[in-house]
C-alpha cells in the first residue's frame, strides 16, 4: 500500500509541479506580452496595458501570491493573509488527500468525494462559489441551513436498513446504547480540556463535537449545523473520515480489552422474524421517541418513515427512490455544501485540530464501552454475547460489523459473527440520534 | 462547567439507556404477542418466491431449448 | 376481512398498550431515579434534579399529560388543551387508520403513507417539525405555498396517461362533464347546509370543499392550498380515501340507476387513433384552454405538457424522468408536506366531519350524474352506450374505469367495457381541472 | 348566498360542458382532417415492432443453440 | 423533406383553424346563451348576465381580441397591445414551429420540446404561471436567476463526457481555442453595428449575445442570466437551435475554406491514455482554471466534478445519478424556465432580431476560424491534421464532431475522422467556459 | 467602443489560448511522467473485461445448454 501512496504523491507532483513552473513562466510571459503589445498598439497602449494588468489582478495566481489585508470571502467573512495564500494551497492538498482515501483506499468515496471537490471550489480565491448566488451557497441555503439535506439521507438510510437482525436479538440494542459513552464521555474530556487550557471549546461546541462519536453522518451534519455551524466543516470531514477508518481505529481497541476465549465465543440464538414485526418496528421506535424524546423526532422520524415505506411493502416505487435517484441527488448536494466549509478561512483556524483529536478519542472511546459492555452482558445473560459485536455498536453501518466479523474470524474461521453484530451496528444509529436529540433539547 | 458536562453526561446515557431498554422491552413484549396471535405470520414465506422463481427460469429455458430442438428437428 | 380488522388492532394494542404502560412506569422509575441520583450526588443535588426534571418536562408524555393554555404550535397557530392531549392520540390513531388502509386493503398507498406519516410526524408535541426550519415545514414551502408539487405531479400524470382510448371515442368525454356535477352540486348542498346553519363554510371554502367532488388528488391540493389553506389535510384526506373507496362508493349507486338490460349493453364502435392524432391531442387541448379558461392554464398545461412529452417520442428520457423519478419524489415530499395538516389543531375542528360527508356527498353526486348523463347519451346516439361508463367519468383513475367494467362483468362476463369507461375516465381529469379554473375565475 | 352558489353551479357546468363539447367538435374534425390527410399515420406500424423483436429474439436464441450444438459436436 | 413541413403545417391547420371558427361561433353562441339565461331566469337576469359576461372578460379569445392600453403581466412588466394579441399568437406559432423541428428534425429535443412548451405557457393572458407563485417563475427563481440549474446540467455534462479522445492528442484542444474566435470576433462586429446604428446594443449585452459563439447550452443560459437576463429568452433560442442546425450550417463554410486533398488527409497518430490520466484531467484543468481564470470556475468547477465522479470509477451511483435522473429533471426545470422568456413582451421586440443574426454569425465565424487553425497546425506540424476537425471545435458536442466525420467521408469514405474531432470538440466546451469566465471578469 | 470590443477580443482570445495552450502542454508533461513512473497504468486492462464476460456468458450459456441436454436425456 506504501507503494501506492508515493505512487499517487508523484502522480500528484506530475499536476501541481508543472503547473507552478507554468504559473511563474506565465506571469513573466504575460508581463512580456503586455510590453510587446504595449509597442504594437501605441496608441492605446496604456489602456490595454491596464487592461491586461487589471485581467493580471484577477488571476488565482495573483490572488495566491499577494494575499491582502482586510479581504473577505463571498460569505463575508474576513480571511487572513495566511489563509489567502498558503491556507489554501493546503486545503487544496487536503482535498487531494481525500481524493487518494476515496478512490486509492475506497474510504467512503460517496461521500469524501463530493466534500473534497466542494472543498476544491471553496477554495478559489476570487470565485463567488460558495457566497449568495454562487451554486454551492445556494445548495447550502436549499438543504443545510434548514436541516433538509441531513434528514432526506437520513429517510434514504432507513429504506436502506434492515432492522432484522436486531428484531431476532433486541437485548443487543443496549451494546449500541453503551456505544454512545463515546459521546458523552468525549464531551466531559472536551470539557475538561477546554478548562485546562488545552482547547478553547463552549460547552456547546464540546457537546457538538462530541456527537461525532456518533459515527454517523447525517447526525453529525444535523447536529453540527443547528448547535456549531462553524465547525460543520471539520466535524463533518472528521466523522466520515473516522467512519471509513473504523477498520484501521478499531481492531487494537477491540483485541486489548476482550482475551481470545472472549473472541471466540459462538453466538446461536436468534428468533425468527415476522415481516408484520418488521413492520411495526419504525411505528414503535417512532411512538417511543415521540413519548420520551420529541426532540429527536426530526432524525429518528426520517429514520422511521424511510423504513416503514421499506417494510409496508406496497409502495416499492417510493421506497427505491429514497433508496436511489433521491439519496444518491441529495448526497451530491449535501456533500458539495459540507465541502464549502473546508474553505482555509473556516478550516484552517485552530479550533479544526482540537475536532480531529476529540473525533478520534469519541470513536476509541465509543468502540472500547461497546466492548466492555458486551463483556457485561457476556457475564450476565444466559445466553452467550460475544464482546467484539459491541463495538458495532457505534453505528458507522455496515463497516463496524464487518469489523467485529472479521476480527472474530482470526481468532476463529468458523465463527460467523455479521449478523449478530448487525444488531447492534443499526441500534447505534438509533443510540446517536436520541444522543442528539438529548442535545437539541439542552441547548 | 466540567460539573455541568457529568450532569450532561449523566442524562445523556441515562437517557439513551433508558430508550433503547424501553425498546427491548417492547420488542419482546410484541414479539411475544405476535407469536401468540400470528404464529402464521412467522411462516417462512418469504423464502420460498426466490426458489419458485428459480424453478419457473428453469422451466422456461427448459420450454425453449425443447421447442428449439422441435424446430431444429423438424 | 373482518378478521384482518382484528388482527390489525390487535397488533396495534400491542404497540400502544404497553408503551402505555411502559410510559407510566419510566415516569415513575425516572421520578425515582431523580431521588436514588439526589441521594449519591448531594453536593450538586439541586442541579441535577432541576435537569432532570427539565428534561422530563420536555418529553412527549409530559406534554400528553399536562396541556396548556396558550401553547402555540411551530407555525404560530394556538393548540387548545384538548388538541395537545386526547386530540394528538386520536389523531396518531387516525395516521394508524390510513395505515391500516394503505397496506391491509390496498387504498391508495403511494398517496396515504406519506400523508399518514406526515400526519404522524406533525402530531409530535414540542418537536418543530412542521414549522420554519423543521424538515416538514420546509417541504410545505417549498412545493404546497407555491403550487410546485401538485403540478408537477400532472406532469408525471400526464405522462403516465394515455389519451387513446378517448380519442378513439371522443364523445364520451360528455360524460366526463356530467360527473363533475359533483362539484357544482355539491357546491350548492354546502351553501345551502351552511345557510340552514348546519355546517359554517364561506362560499370559497364551500367551493374549495366541493372541489374534491373532482375525484383527483393533484387538484384538490391545488385548489384547496389556493381557495382554503387551512382545509388542506382534511380535503387531501378525503379526496386520497374516497378515491380509493371508489370500489366500494360507487357500485351500489351505479347498480340503483341502471337496469341489468342497460348494464348489459355491448359496446362496439372503437375508431382507430394514430400517433398523430396521439401527440396533437395534448396541443388541442392546451390551444382550447387558453382561448376558453386561462385560469386552468396551470393544471391543464402541466398535464398536456407531461403527455405531449410522452407522445412526442423523441425525448424518451425525459417521459420516464417525469412517469418515474420525478414524480416518486414529489409524491413523498407532497405526502408528507400535506401530512403536516394533520395536526390535531388543523384537523381536528368542526370543519373536517363537514368536509368528510360532503366529499363523500359530491363523489356519489359525481357518480349518479355520469351514469344518468351514460342514459341519456344512450338514448339520443346511434351506437348504443353502456351507461356504467358514465361513473367512470369522476376521474379517480383508472379505479374508475376498472369498477364500471367490473359491474359490467356482473351481468355478463363477456362485456369488456375497460378500454370504453377510459375515454369518460381520463376526460374526468381534463374537467375537473376546468372546473378547478371557474373557481379560480371566480375568486 | 344559495342563489349564488346555483348562479356558479350554472356556469361551472356550463363552461365544462362547453369546454368538453367544443373538444370533441375539434377531435372529430381533426381525426377527419388526418384521415384524409394522412391515411397513412393510421396504419399499425405500432403494433409491429413487438413482433419483430420476438422473432429477433427467438432467432437469436435459435442462433445461439445451434451454434452450441456445433461447438458440442465438434 | 419538404413534403413533411407541408404536411406539418398542414397538421397545424387542422388545430388553428377550426379552433379559431369555433371561438369566433362560441363567442356568438355564448353571448346567445346569455340572453337565453336572461329570459329564463327574469328574476336574476342581471346578475347572471353579469357573471356570464365577468367570465367573458376572463376568457383568452376576449384578451385576444381586446388586448388593453398599460396592462402589466406576471412579472409586472408591460405588454403593450400588439403584443397582447398578434404578439401572443405569433409567440404560439413560434412554438409550434420549435415542436415541429424537434419532432420532424431531430433538432435537440431535449430542450426544444420543453423550452417550446414553456413558451407556450408563457403566451397565455391572465394566467399567472410566469410569475411569482405561478409554477414556471418558481421554477426561474429556483434554478436560473441564482445560476443552479445551467451549473447542474453542466455537472450531467460532465459525468457523460469522455474526454479519452482529447488526451489521446492534446494539440488539438487549440483547434477548440481558434473556434472561440466566433464569440470574440461577433463581440467586435455587434459592437461596430451597433456604433453603426444597425443594432442597439450596449458593451454588455453584446458580449452576452455573443456567447452564443460558444455553440453551448448551460454557458448561454449562465452567461446570460448573469449578464443580459432580459435577452436570456433569445439568446437560448438562438444558441440551442443553431446547435440543432450544426449539419446545415457548418458543411458550406467548412468546404468553401479547404481543398478537396486537405478534406482527404487521414491523421493516424493516437497515444494511448490510461485510466489514470483520465482520472487526472479534471484535477488538471480545474487547477489551471483555478490559477489563470477563477472567474470561470463555476462552470468549469462544475464540468470537472461530474467528469472526475465519472472517472474516478468509485462511485458508479453518483455518477449515473448526474447522468440521468438529476440532469433530466433540470433539462425539463430549466427548459420550461427559459421558454418563460418566450413570452411576447420578452421576445417580439427589436433586439430579438439582433440576437438571431449574430448568433448565427457566431456560429459561422467560429467554424471558420476553427477550420482555418486547422490549416495552419497542418502546415506547423509533423503529423498531418485534417483541417476539418477544427470546424468541431466550436463544441455542439457531439454534433460537430459527427458533421466534421460526415464531410470528410463525402470526399473519402474510408476517412474515419469521428474520434479525432472529438478532441477539439471537447476543448470548444472548456474553450467556451473560459471565454466566459474573461466575460465575467470585466463585466 | 470598438476599440473597447478589440481590447477585449484580443484579451479573451489571448486568455483562451493561454489556457488551451498550457493545458496542452501540462497534458504532455503529465503523459510522459505517467508513461514513466506508471507504465503498468497503460496495458489495456480496459479492454479485457468485456471480453472476459462474453466468455463466461458463452460459458454460462453452454453450461446451461448442457445440463438441459443432460437433464432431456435422463
Ligand atoms: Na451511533
Ligand atoms: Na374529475
Ligand atoms: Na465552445
Amino acid at each position: 500500500m506504501k507503494k501506492r501512496v508515493i505512487q499517487f504523491l508523484l502522480a500528484l507532483s506530475v499536476v501541481m509541479i508543472p503547473i507552478g513552473a507554468i504559473a511563474t513562466v506565465s506571469h513573466m510571459s504575460e508581463g512580456a506580452k503586455v510590453e510587446a503589445k504595449a509597442q504594437k498598439e501605441v496608441y492605446e497602449s496604456k489602456g490595454f496595458g491596464e487592461m491586461l494588468y487589471n485581467f493580471w489582478k484577477q488571476t488565482g495566481i495573483y490572488a495566491f501570491l499577494h494575499p491582502q489585508e482586510g479581504v473577505k470571502n463571498a460569505k463575508g467573512d474576513e480571511v487572513t493573509k495566511f489563509q489567502q495564500s498558503f491556507g489554501r494551497l493546503i486545503m487544496i492538498g487536503i482535498t487531494f488527500l481525500l481524493f487518494y482515501l476515496a478512490i486509492a483506499k475506497g474510504f467512503e468515496p460517496l461521500l469524501l468525494i463530493p466534500i473534497g471537490f466542494g472543498g476544491l471550489l471553496a477554495n478559489i480565491p476570487l470565485a463567488n462559489i460558495i457566497g449568495d448566488g454562487g451554486f454551492i451557497g445556494e445548495l447550502f441555503k436549499a438543504g443545510i441551513e434548514n436541516e433538509l439535506f441531513p434528514i432526506l439521507i437520513f429517510m434514504g438510510v432507513g429504506a436502506m436498513t434492515d432492522f432484522g437482525p436486531l428484531l431476532a436479538n433486541p437485548k443487543t440494542a443496549l451494546l449500541g446504547a453503551a456505544a454512545q459513552f463515546g459521546i458523552f464521555g468525549t464531551l466531559v474530556g472536551a470539557v475538561a480540556l477546554s478548562q485546562l487550557g488545552v482547547f478553547d471549546f463552549s460547552l456547546q461546541d464540546a457537546a457538538a463535537i462530541s456527537i461525532i462519536g456518533g459515527a454517523d453522518g447525517p447526525t453529525t451534519v444535523f447536529i453540527a449545523s443547528k448547535l456549531a455551524p462553524d465547525l460543520l466543516g471539520a466535524m463533518a470531514v472528521a466523522a466520515y473520515s473516522y467512519m471509513a477508518l473504523v477498520p484501521v481505529i478499531q481492531p487494537p481497541i477491540m483485541k486489548a480489552l476482550t482475551t481470545p476465549e472472549e473472541r471466540r465465543i459462538k453466538m446461536t440464538t436468534k428468533r425468527k422474524v415476522s415481516q408484520l414485526e418488521k413492520m411495526l418496528f419504525p411505528l414503535t421506535v417512532l411512538v417511543l421517541t415521540i413519548l420520551i424524546l420529541p426532540e429527536s423526532s426530526p432524525l429518528i422520524g426520517a429514520l422511521t418513515f424511510g423504513n416503514f415505506v421499506r417494510e409496508s411493502k406496497v409502495v416499492e416505487r417510493l421506497s427505491k427512490t429514497l433508496q436511489n435517484e433521491l439519496i444518491n441527488i441529495v448526497t451530491i448536494f449535501l456533500g458539495l455544501s459540507v465541502g464549502s466549509k473546508l474553505a482555509a478561512e473556516y478550516f484552517l483556524v485552530p479550533e479544526t485540530l482540537g475536532i480531529l483529536i476529540l473525533g478520534l478519542v469519541a470513536f476509541s472511546v465509543g468502540t472500547a464501552a461497546g466492548v466492555i459492555m458486551g463483556k457485561i452482558m457476556n457475564r450476565l445473560s444466559k445466553e452467550p454475547i460475544n464482546p467484539l459485536i459491541g463495538a458495532a455498536g457505534v453505528s458507522a453501518v455496515p463497516m463496524a460489523a464487518r469489523v467485529a466479523n472479521r476480527v472474530g474470524m482470526e481468532e476463529d474461521p468458523t465463527n460467523v459473527l455479521l449478523m449478530h453484530a448487525m444488531g447492534p451496528n443499526v441500534a447505534g444509529v438509533i443510540g446517536s440520534a436520541v444522543a442528539a436529540g438529548v442535545y437539541l433539547s439542552i441547548f | 462547567m466540567i460539573l455541568e458536562a457529568v450532569k450532561y453526561m449523566i442524562l445523556g446515557m441515562g437517557v439513551v439507556f433508558v430508550f433503547l431498554y424501553l425498546m427491548v422491552v417492547v420488542l419482546d413484549l410484541q414479539h411475544k404477542l405476535l407469536m401468540k396471535f400470528f404464529p402464521e405470520s412467522f411462516e417462512d414465506s418469504s423464502k420460498e418466491p426466490p426458489v419458485t422463481t428459480k424453478r419457473e427460469k428453469l422451466k422456461k429455458v427448459a420450454a425453449i431449448t425443447a421447442a428449439l430442438h422441435h424446430m431444429k428437428n423438424s
